[in-house]
């Protein structure tokens, strides 16, 4: 056992710490994290020069096939790639689900023409992209939306609503899902296309969230005309392909929320109650110890799972706790520094605000941790039926057509 | 046995619940977080108008003297409500740092201004970040001028006037009056967690101060003042509980998944009886810290910590899962759930916090044990 | 508010104190819990002749009409029995089921001449009750039971098994829930009756528990024959007979398991770290708020219920949360002392551990508590229909010939 | 990165596995629970032809050194199956106290015995209930003789010697080496939750004993010990836990109710899911703690107590979930899950407590950020 790089992974480590050592910023360590609102125009200009230069450097697209001028690399270089960048304070958020879910779900079902067009630009930062699934009566059931797509000759009529569009407001594309057929059960009626998000028909509107910050959309679609030649995948085996999307959402490596246990401890450090600092105290003591083994219960899964890329398998079901444990750790997190701050804790301006704020605006994000990407309550149905097995919930939608199950307010 | 409010009280709370039905809050809060300020004029006239504010405080001052059970049923439906007024900063902290510690003539002073809602206090205690114990008392009181800084104080950028926590010239902690409205007061108002609750910083430069009379030492009436408010904040967090579980029931029973209401899938229905269990452990703590507060005893500190340590459990679990079961929707800025959820992140931090309780709670049963 | 008795009240608990005191000992605040591993012959003697002492004394029936020997009281009369014999040492857990439960039963649904023959030496601890529901198979799902009845002329004979019946090693007599037709949906074809414990065909084993008590048994029927005369309403109605029966649950009103929050109390004032009580130490003051508060707030909703009935009104769904409650701070309540006695805390020999032992019993004790009676999650689901209104679980097996449902290992 | 068993130390894991599959521990465990003592002479022998007992200890002492990510994964093994065999007294405990601060002469006469298991060891440090602390040290050695009483002992019924913390004539701690043959040694057995693990009481009336040497402080060295041990008894509950996630996961994939497996119910999903994250921590943490056994780190406090914090909590949960998801059937003396609620209770008491590692977890973050 140990945790070093194989002579292969370490040389991979030194050339990408060479190119972030030349073109970006290291992090201070123990800084308070910057909070996040969402990303104006000014700091997509900064993501997209950011990305020309990791596809200029070689470092955009790496699990991509060397044919969309990919560099044909496995999870571990990828794994490799986003350790490192995470040490330095580079724009995020714009290009990961265009690149890691929608043009992988491209280039596994689109004409060579499309990839030839759209691949590079993607990759180039040049045209960001989109993934359209969520609806408002279909989150945790996903298979249950209602867009309606409507052939018309060579192209298709599209109406209907999307909600939870991670950066729609920066997109220039998108892969959609669509009900083509609402006489069938509901995983068969569906098909994949991919769109064009300044068409006319289509109207994004940022959803703002209770932490002050917008990464969401609604997308509306009204009378989008789309051409059969943007579909994905055969008509009605949507599914399928939405599968294909969605396995390919990567390892998460290093994406913890902040402020996580190291900014806990750093404030317990500083804080002091009675002249004593906090993490001295022994009610705190044991909250914090608690915190911790999980945390670091968390990586060291991490570490695991990286384990089994390197080594060219698939990591196990360890790879699967992150999340559930991450979004309740990270309400607990803030709420033991606020605690402590007692009636100080209230004030949340950053100016005033111990650690500029950071603890009162994750008390506010971290509700929409436990939701975004999976509720918790999908997550442990995951975890129970995929890893351990068990049975599936009693189903009433199964084998019924999609126009026939039951509805509620939407 | 008789642990339930009196026909009286229960018919103050069925028509509190109304008049506040109709006094479309939620919107006025949601307008306080958009930075439009709070619009309460009409809504605090109201509430005077219900006799709200005189509720107890005896008649000789100006009050109705209908006593502590109508501020507990009063507390719970503003809690329920949301109802941004400056209520608990005037009634449960300023009008009853004055009736425990206040002289003749300052009771008679301030008493019927507050009672009738012309005037409104607040009672200014935290000099920042940290715990509350005497040790974090700084400011100074000295030839009856006040001066340092108090922050977060509760509506005191609206509030007349001010108990404050004070040292005097000796060192020893004094509970002072100011009138906010004197000179060397500075007011600011602070970004925080729920702005439907204004909290203030407060600068003293030698503003003009009168000591409370306290027949005990100042920090044990200190130490009262918020046994009594926590039976209050406790209502108000049973109030705010109770709105978030009707609220997510209501929608578990009608959003759809997998074709049936998400109301029929065990995770949810757990997840509101646990709420549901954490709730009524709290209204019945609450209960016994009403029955603490109406019936005078003296000391009332276990019921009060008890009382406040099961409603801050129950307000903070409800207004979280109440996000969760919303799902997505839960935690957009347009619906009503953050505003719950942001109540009770404030509340869970005002008139000392979880651990100051758990702790006060303990003293209590070994001072019950010693007796 | 207050918690004084009504005038009524007061003179009918002056009578009860009045009678304990001339008959029975008050218990030694603060002393540890007696443990209970289960009745024996001599225990049942005297549990037998203290019943006839109270029936003599006008303390036994409280609840029942004054036609068969009860005292035509209300719950409220009963819960001010029990809170006072519950301040004293006396024999319990032999007559509850039988005085509370089966013989309501009996009074609902037998014939006059049966209950002049079952019901006086009932009530004067002659004759032992038990009640004959849950199985192997059907423990949550009680209606899902398997125990058949076949009719044979003027008899019913019984083949089955059923488990989990509180004192059936020292009844007399039992009612019985069996499936006479297999062919109907599983609530439609269940007959009650009662029967005679002694006679051939029927056998009673003990189960033991992990925590070394013997409370339950398992009870088998072969070729048991009993007449129709000893059924209790009609054929096909058992279930609601059955509901009858489990709406005489009655309120609990002082049967915490013990040691309770006061025992740990005691403990944690005596018991020193380093010199100091364990309740001035931080972590253990943080632990015991939390469960005082629980405790506490248990009491109160007791207070409330027994509020509603000294009115004459129903208890709300407040009275409900005691067992869910409970059963959790047990385990806590355990584990908390057993941790501070570190290895010591493994020792349960009464001789030997501190407090004799009663929390190490305890923590073996716990898990039935969470289980024994209805389970946490049954207790959940139950509070969200029922109090929250929130829908039934799923069904595939509601309207299914009790015969085509779907079956696993019993 | 590679933070995995190699490919040998699983070998020995499958083939530990196999071998204990076939010795019937769980009836020895309950034979022991019901009074008969415990019959583990072959399965001993089987355990000493593993070549577990020497795993650890090197090849000049007698041992096989095959190093510590075998002597993991064997008490993964042991820890999955309860065998009730004095393994963890002798190999994490004894042997390791000998490895860390034996003289040469001590390792040289008892580490070949116990590698070859023809002797077992344990360690002594409790003295009736309370926390590890060095005040609670009250044995004295002195002369070369031992007094004073320790107890809870593992297995100190039936090992051959024991390393006992005790206090020299200055008062100053000290480790001594006591063979329990000797003369001044009573042994009592005590009932404990769990009967299959015993624990002995031992009374020493100045019984002859040998100073350990140590290069450092002695509390530090049986803080040293604490941390290694920590590392084997959370191997050991992550293997319990494990048996017990298996255990309920089958049971409710099969038992049936209302028509459908139990096992479909989200309220026994999510238990199990939780069972599962708390599981899949732990033995995460566990591994950190293997490597920095096997890499023979010099300061491994924070990877212990870190490991053990979680493995406590998962196998104490697993084991109490396991019951509750058979339902009655789980808390019956014949069934087996209360065989490993039994191990979880005395495990989570053994080698220092949940409290006990929380606190050093935090001591080692504070000396880490000191550093």
């Amino acid at each position: 056992m140990d945790l070093e790089d194989t002579k292969a992974e370490a040389e991979y480590r030194a050339k990408v710490r060479a190119f972030l050592d030349a073109h970006a910023e290291k992090r201070v360590r123990g800084a308070a994290p910057a909070p996040s609102r969402g990303i104006d125009a000014e700091a997509l200009t900064r993501a997209k020069a950011w990305q020309a230069k990791k596809a200029e450097a070689g470092f955009a697209g790496i699990r991509w096939p060397e044919e969309w001028g990919g560099q044909g690399g496995g999870p571990i270089e990828e794994v490799i790639y986003t350790q490192e960048e995470a040490k330095y304070t580079v724009p995020r958020g714009v290009f990961e689900i265009g690149l890691g879910m929608c043009l992988p779900t491209m280039i596994a079902y689109a004409t060579k023409e499309q990839l030839e067009r759209y691949t590079g630009p993607a990759l180039r930062g040049e045209e960001v992209w989109c993934q359209l699934f969520s609806e408002p009566a279909s989150g945790s059931d996903l298979a249950g939306l209602r867009t309606r797509a409507v052939r018309d000759g060579d192209e298709w009529v599209i109406n209907g609503q999307k909600i939870w569009t991670s950066g729609a407001h920066l997109s220039d594309y998108g892969i959609l899902l669509t009900r083509t057929d609402p006489t069938v059960p509901k995983h068969k009626g569906l098909t994949m296309f991919f769109i064009d998000m300044h068409a006319p028909g289509v109207e994004v509107r940022p959803i703002h969230q209770m932490s002050g910050a917008s990464h969401f959309n609604e997308v509306f679609f009204t009378d989008l005309r789309v051409p059969d030649a943007h579909r994905l995948g055969a008509v009605g085996d949507g599914w399928r392909v939405a599968l294909t999307t969605l396995m390919n959402e990567r390892l998460a490596v290093g994406d913890e929320p902040r402020p996580d246990v190291e900014d806990l401890i750093a404030f317990l450090e500083e804080f002091e109650i009675d002249g004593v600092p906090a993490i001295r105290t022994p009610v705190v003591r044991d909250r914090l110890a608690d915190i911790y083994a999980r945390s670091a219960g968390v990586k060291s899964a991490r570490f695991r799972a990286i384990t089994a890329l390197s080594r060219g398998e698939t990591p196990g079901p360890e790879a699967s706790i992150g999340r559930l444990v991450n979004a309740m750790k990270q309400q607990e997190i803030a709420r033991l520094a606020l605690e402590l701050m007692g009636a100080g804790g209230m004030v949340s301006d950053p100016e005033t605000a111990l650690r500029a704020g950071s603890f009162q605006q994750s008390l506010l994000a971290a509700p929409g941790q436990r939701i975004a990407g999976g509720t918790s309550e999908i997550l442990r149905n995951i975890i129970a039926e995929r890893v351990l097995g068990l049975p599936g919930d009693p189903r009433v939608d199964k084998d019924v057509p999609f126009q026939d199950i039951g509805r509620g307010r939407s | 046995m008789n642990l339930e409010f009196s026909a009286e009280s229960l018919e103050i709370r069925d028509q509190g619940r109304r008049f506040l039905a109709g006094q479309t809050c939620l919107p006025k809060v949601r307008a306080a977080l958009d930075g439009g300020g709070i619009d309460n004029a009409a809504l605090w006239q109201g509430i005077v108008a219900q006799g709200w504010t005189g509720a107890a405080i005896p008649e000789e001052y100006g009050g109705h003297g209908i006593g502590y059970e109508a501020l507990c049923v009063i507390a719970e439906e503003l809690g329920r409500s949301l109802a941004p007024v400056p209520f608990a900063s005037t009634a449960f902290l300023a009008a009853e740092a004055l009736m425990l510690a206040g002289s003749e003539e300052q009771k008679e002073a301030w008493l019927p201004k507050l009672a009738s809602g012309e005037a409104t206090g607040t009672f200014a205690l935290s000099e920042g970040p940290g715990a509350i114990a005497p040790g974090a008392v700084k400011a100074r009181f000295a030839d009856g001028r006040l001066s340092g800084t108090k922050w977060p104080v509760p509506d005191g950028d609206t509030a007349d006037i001010a108990i404050v926590a004070a040292r005097d010239a000796d060192g020893r902690i004094v509970q002072v009056l100011v009138d906010l409205g004197a000179e060397g007061v500075t007011r600011g108002t602070l970004d925080t967690l729920d702005p439907s609750r204004p909290q203030a910083r407060l600068d003293f430069d030698g503003a003009p101060a009168q000591v409370l009379q306290s027949n005990e030492d100042p920090w044990e009436t200190v130490l009262s003042l918020l046994d009594r408010a926590a039976i209050l904040t406790a209502f108000e967090e049973v109030g705010g509980a109770q709105a978030c579980l009707d609220m997510a029931t209501a929608y578990a029973k009608e959003r759809m998944a997998f074709g049936r209401p998400i109301g029929s899938n065990q995770a949810i229905k757990h997840k509101l009886a646990d709420v549901f269990v954490a709730l009524e452990l709290a209204r019945s703590n609450a209960y016994m810290g009403a029955l603490g507060l109406t019936s005078g005893e003296r000391d009332l500190t276990l019921a009060a910590a008890t009382a406040r340590v099961s409603s801050i459990q129950a307000f903070t679990l409800a207004a979280s899962e109440n996000i969760q079961t919303h799902g997505g929707i839960g935690f957009t800025w347009e619906a009503d759930p953050q505003l719950y959820y942001r109540r009770a992140g404030a509340l869970a931090l005002t008139n000392g916090t979880l651990g100051f309780w758990k702790d006060r709670l303990v003293t209590a049963l070994e001072r019950r044990d010693a007796a």
